[in-house]
């Protein structure tokens, strides 16, 4: 076990993946020369060169197109985008390209290549840049999803998107980039589309993703005085998401609660929810929460930020209404 | 860019005449395709809609008889005369465009998305532009992968205006990628003139990027193929290059476009624009008799007959297939299946 | 009462709007002299003036961000995007502009634009011709969503639509267009936000939206045989929805089964099913079941295509299976 | 185009100094906010990140003196001076980025998102190239409703390389809207130069849609005035054209941004192109005294103080009101507050 932090996790991943796979390549704007606006493949030029680590003009749209055209034609493209608000501009090619290349063209090919984007809030950013809109893609077929959590999961997912054969839309919180985390020395892949379960507790689950899990940590530890055991699930992955594991902890629990940073409103909750209120309808002795931000804009003020992003105390008190 | 030094046309010896009947063929063979699928489209055969390229084959004949196997091509709605061009199977053609499971796509792309990943064909696309990109994409591949194979974009002269044209163009010349940008310039985006839709031209925008452009009859396949032998060498050995060819839509935007927005007089002068008279009046200008070019088209019909019969006989695509193809190799959960109904 | 066709319907609601309001302009791609790619603003140059319908370059992007520009200038822009498939392209207007221009300029000024686009399937129109994205938008704070199943609220629902203050995505389905409604002669304006019950019904309640509709109607008649008494509500609007008007009809009935065309992953029946499954729970005698696309790509064989799409045997099962 | 007849540097009288010195009070105005606002931001007073102006004030002050308040604009990331030049509420400025409730934006946007529709500031904009089309929509209102206002586009050389560059130029060209197009280059997007991102200049982009360009020197505020006064009245009357500013951006990309990829010859050579020396030593030469200069930047100290301190006594934005902000007027669902918790 070694001590990492979230972004040097994503450093590593990248790195070992390059390493590994000389079809690998990063692309994106100052990805190369400047190491990525937050540092993710800080040193990757230095050791695999400027025609495997590729600097872009603003050209969002392009460059995500490119990653689709180059993954059709042999390599596998990490392409960045600075941040996730700014997959407005890349939609075509995610969804009306490298999601339906391999569905659309009879399988004939697959479209290996990874989209790398932060999303997220609390640090005053405003509303055009911590949004999360994971949601989006998840809704779209021939698309993966996964969002990690900590340290260990960001290498783990990481390699495994970047191995994968279909496209990935890979999200980081810019929260959690300075976040340290304790790694095994081995730094496991961990495959997509699994969930894990970071506590476990008999009364209550929490089901949650990215920087969200460490709100329902919290709360976990917080109920646990109140003699509240709640089980917290870590999706990890959000498309394909792993619905055996959340059933089978609300099998034990019969109570569910759900918590992300994104907007609650038509929300990766909503799905969740939805699927337990049928497969998992017997086994409720109550009604599921989720846990989410409101309908509005991530605003500027650090007050009203605060007070948009889901907190421990909103955790705390869905659980203890649902278990009511 | 210094200009081409043979023309097929030019040409008179064995050899040159032999060139263009191999390029007359490919006409032929995109046309009486074309033909086929208006029959079949009329009568109600063929799902969906279609937008044919018939007025346009020069463009898709010479420009691809300059490339190899390796070389990738990225295409439009209006794809089906590359995707001939380039070779892809021809049975696995018409069983797509009739929705079988034998089609290249098996059923799942139709007209819009015909593709052949084995000969270098990444698809027709629904979305106006979005090909740029993807053979951008390509050609870096190529580039990283040193294989010395280069893509080619094809785009109507409507995609000028999207901003992914300008994206491309920028990057293209900025990495000076083996990509050739292939425009076909016929007049219309939809149903309003280009002219009223662009403030530029090719040749000025092109300019600005320092790409090398030149623009030609589109409708002469020996003009086509002998510039496009000449640029395509030169995208390989030196970047980026854009040919403009000057062509006409003759069957409307879609099948179906009565096209009464169109001049009836500028209508009725296609015909003489009309590429496979143009290469038959140079052929037979050049010696080649009546009777090998009506062979030509007597065994491309058998031909298509063939995948077409073979096309109707193949079983429709199914459903659970098609479920399990949406991720590679997957056993993915099927909501409305599993728990659902 | 008048027959009006759908298509007419939204030819005389934009009429209607233009004589109205001086300021209501229409832009996008071959709006102007074709009347548009499916006839939606025919006749409208003539009558308006080529100032006031205007046709665009093939530049979805420019186009969705003039309209914003010009909303906050004093006009209430119509704009066109000729397939839902083809919004990938607008998002960046949409989402990060038009949305979030009131709340993040702190109110100085509204954007009464209405983006309008025609979604759905059924006339073989492949994988990026066809796809139902109302989700996306629905998630996005700022944006309204409005879907209308008929003639009547296609033409009430758009005045409404174009005399909002705030941003709008107006959704037709292709396959409605030809279809033929009675309208009252009066033509009234529908308010956002209020669904309609279509069928009374004592057993279940089936809520849908848009040609979805049709499919849950035919569903009701065909259980009616059964004895089975189903309630079909029209939710019309998206975002925001009429949740009070599906509570008490679920509070009525105690069973709910949601239809829609989009695919039922992370779809807009997740965020009703998940909100049903909170203020609803106690009122639940049933698992709560989505009847929607599965996950994959719309597909261009008809067969497929027929196999993809919601149809009433799947809703009358649905309605069986959380009945049982 | 033809060349601006009257330059107030070029200029001797009395008129000539009086009008540059309201270009320096400008010029001071908008440096002393980006000073303030920079130490507050190293004292952790300013939250989130902002983009000084720094370097480039002489654009902002010059194009502006030539608009009227009907005139609209939309900006960018780097977006302070123009709103302080286009006469934004100064407490309300100061406001927004602390965060108040009394900010113009209700403390919701900071300083990207800057905005005073009072008196045509359309908005900062963090999405880079976003206030291009918002621009060419505000022109293509103010022609509609025949006001006889013009809007003008600011953005940075990065942005050229967006698509909906080329969108915006193509429309505002075809369409002869009256739309000003300011492009300040400052030779960097981010932590590139630039010149590794273009392939092509604005001079020659700009000459494929044929909207008249002139590249001016951005830090010489006489300069910027003098060609914009001329350039606005074209647009007003003719259609589009472009101003390209040379500038030089100063603090790097965002505040607190080391520089360390930059040559420190190239950053110690930027003073001498500073646009505040550049004008007080015209003005010294045109015989205006020290005093005249030191009194401007006295008072507008004592402005900003008031502004400041205005904004640290105001009150926060509260969540309640930010949530009921969200429609116009609506008393909406909260999801979270209802059924939930
Ligand atoms: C992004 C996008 N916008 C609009 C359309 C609708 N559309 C299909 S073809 C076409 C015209 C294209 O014109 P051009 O590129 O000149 O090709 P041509 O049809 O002339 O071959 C349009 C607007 C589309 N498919 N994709
Ligand atoms: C669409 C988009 N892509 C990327 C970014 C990140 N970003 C912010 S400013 C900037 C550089 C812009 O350069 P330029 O337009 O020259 O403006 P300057 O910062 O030099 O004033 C980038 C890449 C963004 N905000 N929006
Ligand atoms: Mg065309
Ligand atoms: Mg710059």
């Amino acid at each position: 076990m070694a001590e990492m932090r979230y972004l040097r996790a994503i450093n590593q991943a990248l790195s070992d993946a390059m390493a590994a796979d000389p079809s690998v390549i990063l692309i994106g704007e100052d990805v190369a020369e400047a190491g990525g606006a937050f540092g993710a493949s800080r040193g990757l030029r230095e050791r695999f060169g400027a025609e495997r680590v590729i600097d872009t003009p603003i050209s969002e749209a392009a460059l995500a197109g490119a990653a689709v055209g180059a993954a059709l034609s042999g390599l596998r493209p990490v392409a960045e985008i600075m941040f996730m608000d700014f997959t407005t501009l890349v939609m075509d090619a995610l969804v009306n390209q490298a999601a339906k290349a391999r569905f659309m063209f009879g399988g004939q090919r697959s479209v290996p290549m990874v989209l790398r984007t932060p999303h997220g809030g609390g640090l005053g950013a405003g509303p055009q840049h911590s949004q999360c809109l994971e949601a989006w893609f998840a809704h779209v077929p021939g698309l993966k999803v996964v969002c990690p959590s900590d340290p260990a999961s960001a290498y783990g997912l990481l390699r495994a998107a970047i191995a994968d054969p279909d496209p990935v839309v890979f999200i980081e919180h810019k929260a959690l980039y300075a976040m340290k985390g304790e790694v095994p020395d081995d730094l496991p892949v961990i495959p997509l589309g699994q969930a894990g379960i970071l506590r476990e507790g008999r009364d209550v689950s929490i089901v949650a993703y990215g920087a969200a899990v460490h709100t329902a940590l919290t709360a976990a530890t917080q109920l646990a005085e109140e003699g509240i055991e709640a089980e917290v699930v870590d999706l990890r992955s959000i498309q394909p998401w792993d619905e055996a594991t959340v059933l089978a902890s609300l099998s034990r629990t019969h109570h569910l609660v759900v918590v992300h940073e994104a907007v609650e409103a038509f929300g990766v909750g909503a799905e969740i929810v939805a699927r337990m209120a049928d497969i998992g309808f017997d086994e409720l002795d109550g009604p599921i929460l989720r846990v989410a931000a409101p309908f509005m804009p991530v605003p500027f003020s650090k007050g009203l930020e605060t007070a948009y992003l889901p907190s421990p105390e909103r955790v705390a008190a869905a659980v203890r209404r649902t278990l009511a | 860019m210094s200009e081409p030094t043979t023309s097929a046309a030019a040409g008179t010896g064995h050899n040159a005449a032999a060139e263009l009947l191999a390029l007359y063929r490919s006409l032929v063979l995109i046309r009486r395709c074309e033909e086929r699928l208006s029959t079949m489209f009329a009568d109600g055969e063929v799902p969906g809609f279609i937008h044919l390229s018939i007025g346009q084959e020069a463009v898709s004949a010479g420009v691809m008889a300059a490339l190899t196997p390796e070389d990738t091509i990225a295409s439009t709605h209006r794809g089906h005369g590359h995707a001939i061009a380039k070779g892809l199977s021809l049975d696995g053609f018409f069983a797509e465009l009739l929705a079988r499971d034998t089609g290249l796509c098996r059923g799942r792309g139709g007209s819009m998305h015909v593709a052949d990943m084995s000969v270098g064909m990444l698809g027709a696309n629904g979305i106006v532009g979005a090909g740029l990109s993807i053979a951008l994409g390509s050609a870096l591949a190529h580039r990283t992968l040193k294989n010395d194979a280069i893509a080619v974009a094809f785009f109507g002269d409507g995609a000028l205006a999207e901003g992914l044209m300008h994206e491309c163009l920028n990057m293209a010349a900025l990495w000076k990628l083996p990509l050739l940008f292939v425009c076909e310039n016929n007049g219309w985006g939809e149903f309003l003139p280009t002219s009223r839709q662009l403030s530029f031209s090719l040749e000025g925008l092109a300019a600005a990027y320092g790409i090398p452009h030149v623009a030609i009859d589109g409708n002469d396949v020996a003009v086509v193929a002998a510039h496009a032998a000449h640029i395509v060498a030169e995208v390989r050995s030196e970047g980026p290059r854009i040919l403009e060819c000057l062509t006409t839509r003759v069957r409307g935007h879609f099948e179906g476009d009565a096209q009464k927005y169109r001049d009836p007089d500028e209508l009725a002068a296609l015909s003489e624009r009309d590429p496979l008279g143009i290469a038959a009046g140079q052929l037979t200008a050049m010696g080649v008799g009546e009777a090998a070019l009506s062979d030509i088209t007597t065994e491309i019909a058998a031909r298509i007959e063939a995948a077409v019969a073979a096309a109707r006989a193949a079983p429709a695509p199914l459903f659970e297939a098609a479920m399990a193809d949406v991720y590679t190799g997957a056993q993915i959960r099927q909501p409305a299946r599993q728990g659902g109904v």
